[in-house]
């Protein structure tokens, strides 16, 4: 396992721990069996994210992606936040190795789940959310990428 | 400061058995099958470290045989046995807990027409006497069962669990990578067949392990070929790998007890203060049938990737599960075969000491680890003040 | 004068190669599959020894497995294809001319429940291609034809072999324990599916060999355990080995056509004097198409042994045979499978140059040689002036 | 294979090697498809051995046998010859490595034949030839001493 040093900044520095007492949106995806919980708050106002927040259990990778999604959203639309792919924010993080690349994949999800949340409350659409389906506990159970 | 503390992965080489290979990776290459004076020197050092290993056990030479590691060793106790005897039947016994070079052969043989009985082990990482007993069929040909654990480093009752095999006349294997360096065995007495070990575990090198195998006790070879090994393991021998290994088994046994006193005192200092410094913590493995440096704690809430990464970072070197699947998330099957949840299983740590393991390191890391787990608990969406 | 002309049993480190290895030996002991900094350089350290071999091979680095040497690599190849493809077919072809490692995996395989079609060899040494086309059935699953021969030096005609297979759709295992160091191998052009390789033969540490799997070619495992090797040979890795197998194969390739012709002079000056030298002596093995460094002689009315010690009491290491069996006195396979007489078979002597031959230790074999042979003569009762 | 300096010695400056013209007894054994034969040449009176030869083809341990078979059974009676065993010899020899013990039991079984020879030629009986069957070529397929 051999970090980026952006992964390993954003993993002992993480940006925008914590969560947010009144959130507009929360968004929670993973599964403890697995190994990994992404929880993310946010503030909305006019369809922009003007605060975001996390809460992770998991591994470097994951916190790091975490860390760095929440960076790449914060000030932006919620259409967006919606476009962010999880490969985008392995890129910004300088990469992940093959076997972890489901912890980004998690925080697209979790800012999807959010949105959905979102969407949910508001009954909006969202051009992004088109055929989302939102985590139904054990079911999200990832592969975690071992190779055969 | 660097703290290794991982020395169940892995173990340095010592001074004295790197000193004892080096003649064989420069002068002395010859290749012990050949007759002449450039093969004698190998030939001879092959024999020592032979009788080295078999001392420790109290063996006979005839009943070493070098391997390529534990794994291999492993390897071929299980299918070797498997193959030889499976005109008389087809099931075997092994634990939950095994190594995956253990559990892995045994899964390959169910696919290959074998049954396996893989014994559950109570909360502390035993197995039941009265389950083993229950196991045993007309068929049973072999009975597998770990010396010491590797990660929570729980020791079994061998002995017993080998005079019931023997009751039952069934063959007796033990994987005692782990346990071997660290506590007594004497073949003379212990009712096993076979036993595997590997010489990375107690400051040899790495690519080296070895088969005992009782005399008289017929298996398959798991690698045909020349005549080395008296025929049981063809290749050419790795002579500096295996005087190592003899040199690095007499050094542990030279005088295991004191060995055995001086770690126990670290890896009791070192858990009873972290388990204090940190709440929801609980110690993983038997509280006492233990190895005497194994220390393996669970830290609810978080996850063990991410406080290895923590660790690393202040040079402290440490596993959570085995280091084999390290590369994996999975939780450990045997953290989870005593019974944690997988949550929990998931933030677990092994810390493992070894002879350069210093108190100054101790107190280093019970400095530095509480911190650490604060840290991750409250970026934890499962934790709650 | 100390002369080693067994490079074909074994060969000595390169000093640089040493030292590619000496880190691994010392402080970098970590072990690749722990997730701290301590394993992370070993985990590179692999990496980029399998890089150094893939690129000789020409091929992709995870193609390239490490093993404990050429004998397991055999193993592998031949009982994982064997178990992989039991049900499509039971049907292997092999030579009645390869190392042990392999044969005896074979006739294993033959108790096991398969079919074994060993080819026959000319006088000297080849296969017949119509041979092995009329071999092949329909449940044919494997073809295993070693590069070339560890004791005459026979070179096979492995592509054209490889084309064979591939028409037939047969996987081919090559064994290149002995070629490989001294010949070319493209894998990109060459159709072969498996290629066993073992560092102690060129010059690399003795202990750790390869196979070289062709992506998408499914075998089962030999060694299963942890996730090593991409989950396909369990154990801690030899690190030092590997690294030193990786250094030694890069420098192997960085002249071997220089190589070559260098030994290739050396050995026809050996050969050509001997055999003019010394009567009723033959020649064995192709008379080009043969490994650079491999000079084999059989000398009528004496025996190998004898022959060998004489030789070792003025210093001169060879062998008579393959050194894997020279501690029995069974004729050559190889030598009877070309035709030989047992008498003669007994009689063989095999000299094989490396890189520290120099011409002085070719000048001080011809002397010595010729009165050794003679003293035996007149000391046997088969041979009459 | 380790041999010990006696073996070296007598491989190095056998004792007694050649042939006798006008032998009395000639023993032959061995099969070279084994890799040895052993021959040996007496010179026989009053049923002393006065002198001895030998000529072999095989490993070191089996001409170095040959060797120190003929210096203990030179000058002896037949039987006295006929009493030597094969382990006598090796012990002679300081011990051989057990895979060439058969080398040694070559030299009790050439002197054996030589003397059924003797005791053939002169219609003689000798108590150390009871139940002696001489070999009969291919049979003689010794086992050579490996380990299973
Ligand atoms: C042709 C051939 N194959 C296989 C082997 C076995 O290799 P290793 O000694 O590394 O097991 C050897 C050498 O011993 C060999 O010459
Ligand atoms: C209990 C146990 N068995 C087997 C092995 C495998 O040994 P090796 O790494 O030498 O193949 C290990 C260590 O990796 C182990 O801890
Ligand atoms: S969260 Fe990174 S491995 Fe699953
Ligand atoms: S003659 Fe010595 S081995 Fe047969």
């Amino acid at each position: 396992m051999m970090y980026s040093e952006k992964v390993m900044d954003h993993f002992t520095n993480p940006r925008n721990v914590g969560e947010i007492a009144d959130a507009d949106a929360i968004g929670q995806v993973g599964n403890p069996k697995c190994g990994d919980i992404m929880k993310m708050y946010f503030k909305i106002e006019n369809d922009v994210i003007v605060d975001v927040k996390f809460k992770t259990f998991g591994c470097g990778s994951a916190i790091a992606s975490s860390s760095m999604a929440t960076e790449l959203i914060k000030g932006k639309t919620i259409d967006e936040a919606l476009a962010l792919s999880n490969r985008a924010v392995a890129d910004a993080l300088d990469g992940l190795p093959p076997a972890k690349m489901h912890c980004s994949v998690l925080a697209e999800e979790a800012i999807k789940s959010a949105m959905f949340d979102f969407a949910q409350r508001h009954k909006r659409d969202f051009e992004g959310l088109k055929g989302y389906q939102p985590p139904t506990g054990d079911e999200d159970h990832h592969d975690h990428g071992e190779e055969e | 400061m660097n703290v290794y503390l991982d020395y169940s992965a892995t173990t340095p080489i010592k001074p004295e058995v790197l000193e004892a290979m080096m003649p064989f990776l420069t002068q002395q290459y010859g290749n012990p099958s050949s007759l002449h004076s450039f093969g004698r020197e190998s030939r001879k050092a092959v024999d020592n470290a032979r009788d080295q290993i078999a001392k420790t056990l109290n063996a006979s030479p005839d009943e070493i045989f070098f391997t390529g590691g534990g794994s291999e060793a492993d390897n071929w106790a299980i299918k070797g046995t498997a193959y030889a005897l499976k005109s008389k039947g087809r099931h075997i016994i092994t634990t939950a807990i095994e190594h995956h070079a253990v559990l892995h052969a045994c899964e390959y043989l169910e696919k290959e027409g074998f049954q396996v009985t893989y014994l559950p082990v109570d909360e502390n990482g035993l197995i039941s006497l009265d389950d083993l007993k229950n196991a045993i069929k007309s068929d049973t040909i072999l009975i597998s069962v770990m010396y010491a654990n590797n990660e929570i480093g729980t020791i079994q009752p061998i002995e017993e669990i080998g005079r019931i095999a023997r009751e039952h006349r069934v063959l007796f294997h033990t994987d005692a990578v782990q346990a071997y360096g660290h506590l007594e065995m004497d073949t003379k007495n212990l009712p096993v067949d076979m036993i595997s070990i590997s010489a990375h575990k107690l400051y040899g090198p790495k690519g080296v392990g070895a088969l005992y195998l009782r005399k008289g006790v017929r298996i398959h070879n798991l690698i045909h070929g020349g005549g080395q090994e008296k025929k049981k393991r063809a290749g050419t021998e790795n002579i500096a790998g295996i005087v190592g290994f003899g040199k690095a088994a007499e050094l542990a046994y030279i005088d295991v007890e004191t060995h055995d006193q001086r770690l126990t005192a670290l890896r009791d200092d070192l858990k009873n203060q972290l388990m204090e410094a940190i709440p929801y913590t609980r110690l993983n493995g038997h509280p006492e049938r233990r190895l005497c440096n194994n220390v393996n704690l669970s830290f609810e809430f978080i996850e063990g990737e991410s406080m290895l990464l923590s660790l690393d970072m202040v040079g402290i070197g440490a596993s959570s599960g085995s280091a084999c699947t390290s590369g994996s998330l999975d939780p450990s099957h045997v953290l989870l075969a005593i019974g944690l949840s997988h949550e929990i299983a998931h933030g677990s740590l092994r810390l493992t000491l070894g002879d350069m393991t210093t108190q100054e390191e101790i107190d280093y890391v019970v400095k530095q680890l509480p911190p650490i787990v604060q840290r991750l608990r409250d970026m934890s969406p499962l934790y709650e003040q």
